[in-house]
């Protein structure tokens, strides 16, 4: 992106309040928004500045900030950049609008991220499953949904404990792993 | 002929052409395999394909009318072959005449049709309405061409038509005579035996085989059998009309695997058409070929 | 002979050498001709047209693909079952006509592989059906695909490969995995019970505490319609 | 054993029905489904159904080093899996500023591009097996068995290659190796004739592809279309040159575009896609040779390595489309967050539902084969 467009781009996006521009390289930029300027901003964005492909969005999972992150994805094919616009919204209720009437595509991602955080847009065509049409638990990807406790309890996965290898582990050999440090991935202990 | 002697021919005649018909099965496999460059099946593939597939339990039954449905399809055409002149063998042939013939060869399409009508499959249910659709397109050339034969040998008799190309060898034979007859034979041929292009009721990839989809063990063995009758019944056909039958086995079994080679190598370089562009190509060239066959002959 | 009872149970004498040279031919061309279904569940699926195609070329072996389950011998799960996939794959072994056989691939069928940690798959395969064979590596090359059907081949030759048969004597157990993953009213469009009274396979196995709630939950299966604004239950094919 | 289930039933006569194409279905890529509804044989409404590849990768992403991932990753996408690799790996070193040796994203470059070939390969067999013919499907399945010979010969795995790392990628190329994808490379040129013969000039196929799944420029890009199919509607964009990275501002390729949008368009860019990436690896493989120096960055001990707290986007042109990742660290031994955006998330769900609507049943297969869909992109 050269320089005037950058300087162009940076004086139209000062018309939104409360936006904090971030140029982390020549074609990305983020952008931060209070969560209700967000419409505004991807109609500037893709009425007066052309991006007009809605690459992602992407939804974090901050749960100790109590929040959820939506991160819109947005590429122009004129002037080659890509913006990221990040909003904050609380993660109770963890309602939102939609953008499908901005972009098309938003449908499938704001139906995917409603399947799997919970977030529910308002306005979007089709918020059916679409994934996990046959899953009744939480949704997954949420942070406090623990997977591992979740197949200990629901299926069998290891099986393979043939004689020689109790007879190892009684003597004190082979690989053992005491069961608090079996599950290594969680995070915080 | 004694009765006796006729019982023998009557059997003797769908067993050989069983098992001519396996041969043919496993020559389209083989050259589509080595068009593909591959190795392709061992020799008697055919054969095991067809045992197992009758040694299967029979686990599902979708009524009576699905059962004689495979029957029907298998019936036809045994009844086909004992109308079909082999060297040393006529069977019924002389009795029943081509008109007859081609009546029976329509049957085993009628008899799926009822069996397949009966699973409740959408799939196979547009199969046969695509397969009936196709024996539209491809019984119209195929009846012109057989109406021009008959009428230029002046009868309907099979025998006769053979031995009429036979008298004077190479010259008298039906392609040398009637060439667009035969050339509009020869696609009608090749669109009835159902391989590409005019694979339109298989289809694996539109409608999951089409007829064949609910089709189980011996159900489906039953349809594997009707494809060697069938690849038997429309070559020696074909060698009947137009290249003078057989005189000996060899000289018979010969025609019938060459004419049958000519379909197999085309088919594997082709996509299969839309029903519609197979109705348009079939009720245009070889009909048109066909009137025009048969105007010289008339 | 709309129901199984019709249908005549024919049994082979014993003791018959005509029979045996029979039973030989037949249990012959069976190890001979595969008709495989391959269920593409996962990654291996990659592994299967290269071994069709021509470079290793399976229709050698006598080895073919085949499109629906009714006309399959051998079901091929490529790779980690989802949940929501072993239903299907379920309803499609029940579909396939005996003897019927099933493979492994991967080693996520063994027992869920590198997901082991997922909440959407389901990690040992035998629990839910009796599987014949497993081929495993991620994923197993089309040699050692093709070293497994050929191992397949001869276990069938020689009459081992009867796991089919566990299927209907051990019902109790299946059923109770797949109710435990699915769901108390979990059933299926094929009556496993009848189809195992056919085959004179009933036995202790397979009726159980877990049959006994199938009856339970058991809704009469509805006629199967061609028409337009019903949805059709499960998809079966 | 469904007795009795013929008899008819006494409804209201209708000539519209609903059919499952898939999930287990030759037509379908892979494991996916779709429910028609039918009238005739047109196709009223289509409605895609997923999740049956889904084993839950973002989440299992999130309870795993940021070493072990790289070998879920290829797992995304199984016929192209290597643009996944090198996606996850540039959003790690970008977390973490870490800079690649010249000498790794060249050889990258390679391994993109032979994925790249043998994905468009694989697309050739199965669009043409919807349309039964075989042979190309055969002929195509093998030739790319070639260029697998070749991914195990450097990276040790035959589809998934598990190479590239974050700063580099994992060893260096073997002797004589660069010769051998020279000849690998010929003869597949050598093929392209007799494939333009059997299936790019086939009059029966041109006939069924032309006008199959008509999408305009404008429809394309509202629906979020990217890659060869986006291409295939006129417009000159591919990643690789408008945002680029790696290698690719350095070397010489077109982007081949054509102007229908229909299956055959489709079919016809991937097919000169699949020459400019030959052309893009004999430069390549000219260029490498004199290119010294280390194959990867070094990196602290990866088991416990802690990547410094961010996000970052990354994008890459795989052969189905664009491609992204969106990572987010919390600072920790493990990714906080990643996302990743296959480009079949759209082509596969929205853009098939649409361009199937109107179509006849025989299309379906094709509409679903020209747009390269890969399910388990979509499921994830």
């Amino acid at each position: 992106m050269s320089q005037e467009i950058a300087h162009w781009l940076d004086n139209l996006l000062e018309e939104i309040e409360g936006i904090e521009i971030r140029r982390k390289s020549s074609r990305r930029v983020r952008v931060d928004v209070p969560a209700d300027a967000l419409p505004a901003l991807l109609e500037l964005l893709q009425g007066r500045a052309g991006y007009i492909h809605l690459s992602a969005i992407s939804c974090v999972d901050w749960i100790e900030d109590e929040e959820f992150e939506l991160v819109y994805h947005v590429w122009s094919y004129e002037s080659h950049s890509l913006v990221s616009a990040h909003i904050r919204i609380a993660r109770e209720p963890g309602v939102y609008l939609s953008v499908y009437d901005l972009y098309q595509p938003a449908a499938f991602f704001e139906r995917d991220i409603h399947e799997m955080y919970g977030i529910h847009f308002e306005g979007s065509p089709n918020m059916d499953k679409f994934i996990l049409t046959e899953w009744d638990g939480p949704p997954p990807m949420r942070k406090e949904f623990d997977s591992e406790a979740y197949i200990n309890e629901h299926l069998s996965w290891q099986a393979y404990n043939p004689p020689w290898l109790q007879a190892l582990i009684a003597e004190g050999g082979g690989v053992v792993i005491p069961p608090e440090e079996q599950r290594f991935s969680r995070k915080k202990d | 002929m004694a009765p006796l002697e006729l019982l023998l021919e009557l059997t003797l005649m769908p067993l050989v052409a069983f098992l001519v018909g396996m041969m043919m099965v496993l020559m389209m496999r083989r050259i589509a395999a080595r068009i593909q460059r591959r190795v392709g099946p061992p020799l008697f593939q055919p054969l095991y394909d067809i045992v197992k597939l009758h040694s299967k339990q029979t686990q599902v039954s979708h009524g009576l009318i699905h059962d004689i449905g495979i029957v029907m399809a298998m019936g036809g055409y045994i009844a086909a072959e004992t109308l079909l002149p082999v060297p040393g063998m006529n069977g019924i042939a002389e009795k029943g005449g081509i008109i007859t013939l081609l009546y029976l060869m329509m049957i085993p399409s009628l008899g799926l049709a009822l069996g397949v009508g009966q699973c409740a499959n959408p799939n196979g249910s547009i199969g046969i309405a695509r397969a009936l659709t196709a024996m539209l397109a491809y019984d119209i050339p195929l009846v012109i061409v057989i109406f021009g034969v008959a009428y230029a040998a002046g009868t309907t008799n099979l025998v006769d038509i053979i031995a009429q190309q036979q008298a004077g060898g190479f010259a008298t034979w039906g392609a040398v005579q009637m060439p667009l007859l035969a050339v509009a034979g020869l696609i009608a041929m090749h669109a009835s035996l159902g391989k590409q292009p005019f694979e339109i009721y298989i289809a694996p990839a539109e409608i999951a085989t089409g007829p064949m989809v609910e089709m189980s063990g011996k159900h489906l063995g039953g349809l594997f059998v009707m494809q060697c009758f069938q690849l038997y019944t429309i070559s020696v056909l074909y060698v009947s009309l137009f290249l003078g039958g057989g005189s000996t086995w060899f000289d018979f079994l010969l025609k019938s695997f060459l004419v049958l080679a000519i379909p197999a190598s085309i088919a594997y370089l082709f996509p299969r058409y839309r029903t519609e562009d197979l109705l348009r190509l079939m009720w245009k060239w070889p009909v048109m070929l066909g009137l025009i066959g048969v105007a010289f002959v008339l | 002979m709309s129901s199984i009872n019709q249908i005549p149970v024919i049994e082979a004498k014993k003791g018959n050498p005509l029979a045996r040279v029979f039973d030989e031919l037949v249990r012959f061309c069976r190890s001979r001709s595969l008709f495989i279904l391959h269920y593409c569940t996962g990654c291996g699926a990659i592994e299967l047209p290269p071994a069709m195609t021509s470079r290793f070329d399976m229709e050698r072996l006598g080895i073919q693909p085949m499109v629906s389950p009714r006309q399959a011998d051998i079901l091929l799960i490529t790779g980690y079952v989802s949940i929501k996939t072993l239903k299907r794959v379920i309803l499609t072994y029940e579909q396939m006509g005996s003897p019927k056989y099933v493979i492994g691939i991967c080693s996520c069928t063994v027992n869920g592989g590198m997901y082991w940690q997922s909440y959407a798959t389901a990690k040992k395969l035998d629990e839910y059906m009796p599987v014949d064979l497993y081929i495993a590596g991620c994923m197993p090359r089309p040699e050692a695909v093709i070293a497994g059907l050929q191992q397949l081949m001869d276990s069938i030759h020689a009459g081992k490969a009867n796991s089919w048969e566990d299927y209907y004597r051990n019902y109790d157990y299946y059923l109770g995995n797949q109710q435990k993953l699915f769901g108390d009213n979990w059933q299926t469009p094929t009556d496993v019970i009848a189809e195992a009274k056919h085959y004179n396979l009933l036995s202790k196995g397979t009726l159980g505490v877990h049959t006994r709630l199938l009856e339970q939950h058991q809704q009469p299966l509805e006629a199967l319609e061609m028409r337009l604004g019903h949805n059709l239950k499960e998809p079966t094919e | 054993m469904r007795p009795e289930n013929y008899e008819a039933q006494r409804q209201p006569p209708s000539n519209e029905y609903e059919l499952n194409f898939g999930p287990n279905h030759p037509g379908i890529e892979g494991n996916y489904a779709l429910k028609v509804k039918l009238h005739g044989d047109v196709v009223l409404e289509a409605k895609a159904d997923g999740g049956y590849l889904h084993r839950g990768f973002e989440k299992l992403m999130e309870q795993r080093l940021w070493i072990q991932n790289i070998a879920l990753v290829p797992r995304i996408c199984v016929p192209d899996p290597s643009p996944m690799e090198l996606c996850y790996s540039m959003a790690v070193e970008q977390l973490c500023g870490l800079k690649v040796p010249k000498r790794a994203r060249w050889i990258r470059v390679m391994q993109l591009e032979l994925s790249r070939i043998a994905a468009h390969l694989f697309t050739f067999g199965g669009h043409a097996a919807t349309t039964g013919m075989y042979s190309t499907m055969y002929w195509g399945v093998a030739d790319r068995d070639l260029l697998l010979d070749l991914f195990e010969e450097f990276t040790g795995g035959r589809v998934y290659s598990i190479y590239n790392i974050p700063g580099g990628v994992r060893r260096e190329l073997p002797d004589g190796f660069l010769q051998r994808v020279t000849e690998t490379l010929d003869y597949i040129e050598s093929r392209l004739a007799d494939y333009d013969n059997l299936f790019f000039k086939n009059q029966v196929f041109v006939k069924r592809a032309k006008g199959v799944g008509v999408m305009s420029r404008e429809q394309a890009l509202a629906w979020g279309v990217t890659g060869p199919n986006l291409r295939a509607t006129g417009l000159a964009f591919d990643v690789r040159r408008d945002d680029p990275y790696l290698v690719y501002d350095q070397l010489d390729f077109d982007i081949p575009t054509e102007e229908n949008g229909d299956a055959w368009a489709r079919t016809l860019v991937r097919r000169h896609e699949l020459m400019q990436s030959i052309r893009i690896l004999r430069q390549v493989v000219e260029a490498l040779p004199d290119i010294h120096g280390p194959i990867r960055a070094p990196i602290p001990n990866p088991l416990a390595w802690n990547v410094p707290a961010g996000e970052t986007y990354t994008r890459v042109e795989s052969s189905k489309g664009e491609l992204c990742y969106y990572v987010v660290s919390d600072g920790g031994p493990k990714p906080y967050r990643v996302h990743v955006r296959g480009p079949s998330s759209m082509h596969a769900v929205q853009v098939l539902e649409k361009l199937s609507v109107g179509s006849r049943i025989e299309d379906i297969a094709q509409t679903m084969f020209s747009l390269d869909a890969c399910p388990p992109e979509v499921d994830r």
